[in-house]
């Protein structure tokens, strides 16, 4: 059994790390985190390098988990993703980091969170960046 | 040259999908063999004329000749080569992009370039691409205005337009 | 490779699309026009000048200075597009298919009319009746001169050697060929044509000893011969023209060979009369510019500006005297 | 020597339009540079229909900058990525990537930009004595010279690529068979043309060019070639420090050296030329283990020489009328387009053509080395682009810039004819290169060999027999040859050991590209 956590650099991706370590200590489950970069472009500022995956890597034996991280690539369809990850490695919680984005702003882009929310077909946690 | 060649192989080796076997090395030699026999039918009905006044026919039938004797030896030596690709399920991507673009060139002068480019666009993003319907969408409608605007506005070029 | 889902939306925008397209083509039609045509006066646009020749020989120079001048008549510009081939005869057949409205014209050479007829089969020949003669421009006359190293001055000199000539003609059924080969018979030389791509090229090898004689156009090889690295040998023209005075004509010589070159602007057959008025309004006003005056005496043409009935009278003329020559020396242009 | 040309050809090139032509040329060359996937060969193709509008020193200008723009540009991917966005920047990779692991991907991107100024200019200094010298004995390049010269052109072409010979000589021969089509110059005889109007006028070489190079890139890399995705990289300090400099100054003297000689020979070129600066530095340095692990030197000398080279191969072209590569063949075939024959003429009957390029070369390097540092950081972002946004926008650039040309539907058709067999070409193993090429000089030799046997009075000997054409026509020989002579030199024992080191297996993918 494991939880899932879905991480970019970002204080919500920290958040997400933050929040999805605490559950995988509570309920004793390993941890995935997914840094997922979007396939085509050669490079993605969302990809992290070895570096950031081996501080996370840290960070979760810090708090006593077992972790790993995982880089798939995606297309247009994280949520599809994560579907299959919660079936390859029996997921049992996703944890996203949510951040503010205006109406207009969610229009054009769509929001990522929202479509794994409605898709997802295990629970899904949703945590805020740190103010 | 001797020196180099490890050093490219190395890095570019990993690249290629795995090679094609050796039924498409021999028909590519065959259709260059089909080139260069009909091209020296050809070239001999326009006649070859004599060295002191060459015909018309003369040098591309010299030509066709090179290329059907160096296509006959591939045939028979290129059967082991590695160097082609395999045609695999990606390939249908490439045809579909090939018919897009027929579909453009067949259309263009019918309705003018403005809605085949916006279709061609939105086709590429979206299903080679595998961009979102949104960026798709708005990704064509802002490259058609571009060139609209520079191909129509700035250099005055005569391309077939409804607008 | 992830299947993409479907959505409604997919179907819709199809169908969205093929109506837009469909109701577009019903009620609009297709433009092409560049900028402005069609409303107002013309010229509204760019008129488009092509030449039958490559960039740098005469007949590219004589268009470039005329567009430039009818340019600044019209208040448009005027790009000059190059589709050099056969003489000109490409050109011509895209000239003689475009739209006559006054925005895709030329200038053409007489030879393309006079004498590439004689090398062509009859369907192939472009014929003057497919276009409308606007003007007259200027005449070019040929030149036929040698490298300065072979001792050689007049045409004489050349049937005392006794040897083999090798010359270079600007191209099968221009007349330098012509020229040249009337010479070559009437004076029972014995000679090979070797045709290159123009007289750039014809004037390079002659310069380095590639062949033993050239015929040119005086233009390009008037340099050369005031340099004293080409020795005239002979012009084609009734009189000594007023740029070589020192070189004898060929009748002079006692050949009967009078072959020239002029050239003319045209538009496709069916241009409307008041744009071939404006046309040649411009076309007179750019004659009459001292820089043009200056552009055709660094050229060595001499103005030929005449009325179209002129034209098509020159060039009658000489498709009837050439054909008649060519028949009785015997002399096949083709290859 | 009479410099007065060269001046004013500075005044050419100083003219504003030049400098912005010049300007758009090298930020051009530097995007497709930075990109994987299109090289400089598929965007000139793409662009060749501008050209038309705009004057033939222009053109040239602009087109040459991208070339040269294109070597600079393709250091940025491979030291930051590990990704050589240019065939010429593949060895950069090993050191340039290390020192990037380092943290001083800055001092390797700097010194690759002061190293590729200097190669450059070297070259550029050797353009300008040499060319004109060259030039000098123009005229006594007739016809049978040219023949010569065309037929070992092609082979060159055709021998040093990196596929498979035989296949590169068929599309060779394939590209002098597709240019006999349309009207004979000799006879007016019409071939291959099945009585079409549109082949009447034989096959303009544009569509080819846009058909071949850009338009079967595209369509080869909408096969997904690219799966990998990196973590943006930092860059660091740009400057290098004093002691990396004095480590690269012999590295970038040879290399721009070694790039210069390479560049001259037909079908050299700067891929070349950057491997051989590569090896040659491994070779003679003290610690060669230090090299893969983040030598200066590994970064300096290729990117030294792959400039060089990339200039010095202009040499052939403007004074012999040989293009060295297939690069080289588009310029050729942009100023055949201008109406300008490149060969031993062009220096003294276009003087502004011909000192107008090499002196804008002066110009681009020096824009080229006050953009590449501190503009680093933004060609970075544009690897965030999607390849797939991209090419849909490359395709109509080519289809509707291909209709522009002669506004006809058919040459879009053509277009997508050869854009198709490009693909079909890539994906059997035959480059496009040598057919776009023999294209292009398949005229010079049909013509020049035609006019020679009417000149020999159709005698063949005369071509052996003749000082140039005979030495030229050795020189044919010796690179027919050249398998065998090579294969007798090898025998000799210690081969150069210049494998690349075994610590950073390169993975990433390397763009398959038009050299």
């Amino acid at each position: 059994m494991t939880i899932l956590v879905g991480y970019l650099p970002t204080p919500e991706g920290d958040a997400a790390v933050e929040a999805g370590l605490r559950e995988g200590a509570l309920r004793s489950e390993r941890v995935v985190i997914v840094n997922s970069p979007r396939r085509g472009a050669p490079v993605d500022e969302h990809k992290i390098d070895d570096d950031a995956s081996a501080a996370l890597l840290a960070r979760a034996r810090a708090a006593g988990v077992d972790a790993e991280v995982r880089q798939p690539l995606h297309d247009d369809d994280l949520a599809e993703t994560f579907e299959s990850l919660v079936e390859e490695t029996g997921g049992t919680l996703i944890v996203i980091g949510l951040r503010h984005r205006s109406l207009v702003g969610k229009f054009i882009l769509g929001s990522e969170a929202q479509r794994i929310l409605m898709e997802a077909s295990v629970p899904v946690l949703t945590v805020k960046a740190d103010r | 040259m001797p020196i180099t060649d490890p050093l490219e192989e190395e890095v570019a080796e990993e690249t290629r999908p795995p090679h094609a076997g050796p039924v498409p090395q021999v028909v590519a030699a065959l259709v260059a063999l089909a080139v260069g026999v009909a091209g020296a039918i050809g070239s001999f009905g326009l006649g070859l004329g004599e060295l002191t006044h060459p015909g018309p026919g003369l040098w591309p039938f010299a030509i066709s000749i090179v290329i059907a004797v160096l296509s006959l030896t591939l045939v028979v030596t290129g059967r082991g080569l590695q160097d082609a690709e395999r045609f695999s399920k990606a390939t249908l991507l490439t045809a579909a992009g090939l018919v897009t673009l027929i579909l453009l060139a067949a259309l263009l002068p019918l309705i003018g370039f403005e809605i085949p480019s916006l279709l061609l666009v939105c086709v590429w993003l979206r299903w080679l691409g595998k961009e979102s319907w949104r960026s798709s969408i708005v990704i064509s409608i802002v490259t058609v205005a571009a060139f609209y605007l520079l191909f129509v506005l700035l250099l005055q070029v005569p391309l077939p337009r409804l607008i | 490779m992830p299947t993409s889902r479907t959505t409604p939306r997919r179907v819709l925008m199809g169908v969205v699309g093929a109506a837009a397209a469909l109701a577009l083509t019903a009620c609009g039609g297709v433009k092409t026009t560049s900028s402005g045509g069609g409303e107002g006066k013309y010229p509204t646009g760019n008129i488009e000048f092509s030449v039958g020749a490559s960039a740098g020989g005469s007949t590219d120079l004589i268009t470039r200075a005329l567009a430039q001048g009818m340019s600044k008549e019209l208040g448009v510009s005027t790009p000059v597009l190059n589709k050099p081939g056969a003489n000109g005869a490409l050109n011509a057949k895209e000239l003689q298919s475009a739209k006559a409205d006054g925005y895709k014209i030329a200038v053409q050479n007489a030879s393309l009319f006079t004498i590439t007829p004689l090398t062509v089969s009859p369907e192939e020949a472009t014929k003057i009746d497919s276009f409308d003669v606007i003007t007259g421009i200027s005449r070019d006359d040929y030149v036929m001169a040698t490298n300065s190293q072979s001792g050689f001055t007049s045409i004489g000199d050349m049937k005392k050697s006794g040897k083999t000539i090798r010359y270079g003609t600007t191209g099968v059924g221009t007349g330098a060929q012509l020229a040249s080969a009337l010479t070559f018979k009437s004076a029972g030389i014995d000679a090979t044509a070797v045709p290159f791509d123009g007289g750039a090229p014809a004037l390079t090898a002659l310069l380095g000893n590639q062949v033993d004689v050239s015929t040119m156009q005086i233009g390009e090889a008037i340099e050369n011969i005031k340099a004293g690295k080409l020795v005239p040998l002979a012009v084609f023209s009734d009189k000594r023209i007023d740029y070589l005075p020192d070189v004898k004509t060929a009748k002079e010589q006692g050949f009967d060979v009078l072959v020239t070159q002029y050239r003319f602007l045209t538009a496709p057959k069916g241009t409307p009369e008041d744009v071939k008025a404006r046309l040649l309004d411009a076309a007179k006003k750019t004659f009459a510019t001292d820089e043009y005056k200056k552009f055709n005496e660094q050229n060595s043409l001499t103005p030929m500006e005449v009325s179209p009935q002129e034209v098509l009278t020159a060039l009658q003329q000489d498709t009837a005297k050439y054909k008649k020559q060519l028949d009785e020396f015997g002399i096949s242009l083709a290859g | 020597m009479d410099i007065s040309p060269i001046l004013d050809g500075f005044g050419i090139v100083l003219e504003p339009s030049n400098l912005i032509y010049c300007l758009i040329g090298v930020i051009v060359g530097m995007l497709i540079g930075v990109l994987p996937g299109l090289g400089p060969g598929a965007t000139i193709a793409i662009l060749l229909p501008i050209t038309y509008g705009i004057g033939p020193v222009s053109a040239i200008i602009m087109l040459a900058g991208i070339f040269y723009g294109a070597q600079y540009g393709g250091t940025i991917t491979s030291v930051l990525l590990r990704l050589p966005g240019e065939a010429s920047s593949v060895v950069t990779v090993f050191d340039g990537f290390a020192l990037a692991r380092k943290g001083k991907a800055g001092t390797a991107l700097g010194i690759a930009a002061i190293g590729s100024f200097i190669g450059g200019t070297v070259s550029i200094l050797g353009l300008t004595l040499l060319a004109p010298i060259v030039a000098g004995f123009a005229l006594d390049f007739g016809p049978p010279e040219y023949a010569a010269l065309g037929v070992l052109g092609v082979l060159l072409i055709s021998s040093i690529g990196n596929g498979n010979k035989l296949k590169a000589i068929i599309a060779a021969a394939v590209g002098l068979l597709i240019a006999t089509v349309g009207r004979d110059t000799f006879t007016g005889a019409e071939r291959f043309t099945f009585g079409s109007l549109n082949l009447a006028e034989g096959i303009d070489f544009i569509p080819i060019a846009m058909g071949l190079f850009g338009l079967s890139e595209i369509l080869y890399n909408l096969e997904e070639r690219h799966n990998q995705v990196h973590a943006p990289a930092k860059v660091g300090n740009v400057w290098p420090s004093r002691k990396d400099l004095g480590q690269a100054k012999g590295a970038i003297g040879r290399g721009s050296l070694i790039g210069f000689l390479l560049g001259v020979l037909p079908g050299g070129g700067a891929t070349l030329s950057s491997l051989a600066a590569y090896a040659f530095e491994k070779r003679r340095a003290k610690q060669p283990e230090r090299f893969g692990k983040g030598a200066v030197e590994g970064v300096a000398a290729p990117e030294t020489a792959n400039n060089a080279a990339a200039t010095s191969s202009f040499i052939p072209l403007l004074t012999l009328g040989i293009p060295a590569n297939a690069t080289m063949a588009l310029i050729f075939g942009a100023l055949l387009i201008q109406g300008i024959q490149p060969g031993p003429q062009l220096v003294t009957e276009h003087p502004d053509v011909f000192w107008g390029v090499i002196n804008s070369m002066y110009i681009g390097n020096i824009l080229l080395l006050i953009m590449s540092i501190p503009m680093v950081g933004v060609f970075v972002k544009i690897l965030r682009v999607r390849p797939a946004i991209l090419a849909p926008i490359t395709v109509l650039i080519t289809l509707l810039g291909a209709y522009t040309v002669r506004n006809q539907v058919y040459d879009i058709f053509l277009v997508i004819g050869f854009g198709l067999l490009g693909y079909l070409m890539k994906k059997l193993g035959f480059e496009p290169g040598p057919l776009v090429l023999a294209f292009v000089l398949g005229p010079m030799i049909e013509n020049s060999s035609r006019q020679s046997l009417l000149i020999f009075g159709g005698d063949p000997t005369g071509f052996f027999t003749r000082p140039i054409s005979g030495t030229v026509l050795a020189l044919v020989l010796v690179v027919a040859l050249w398998p065998l002579i090579s294969k007798a030199v090898r025998r000799k024992p210690a081969p150069v050991p210049a494998g690349p080191p075994a610590d950073p297996p390169v993975e990433p993918p390397v763009e398959e590209k038009t050299p």
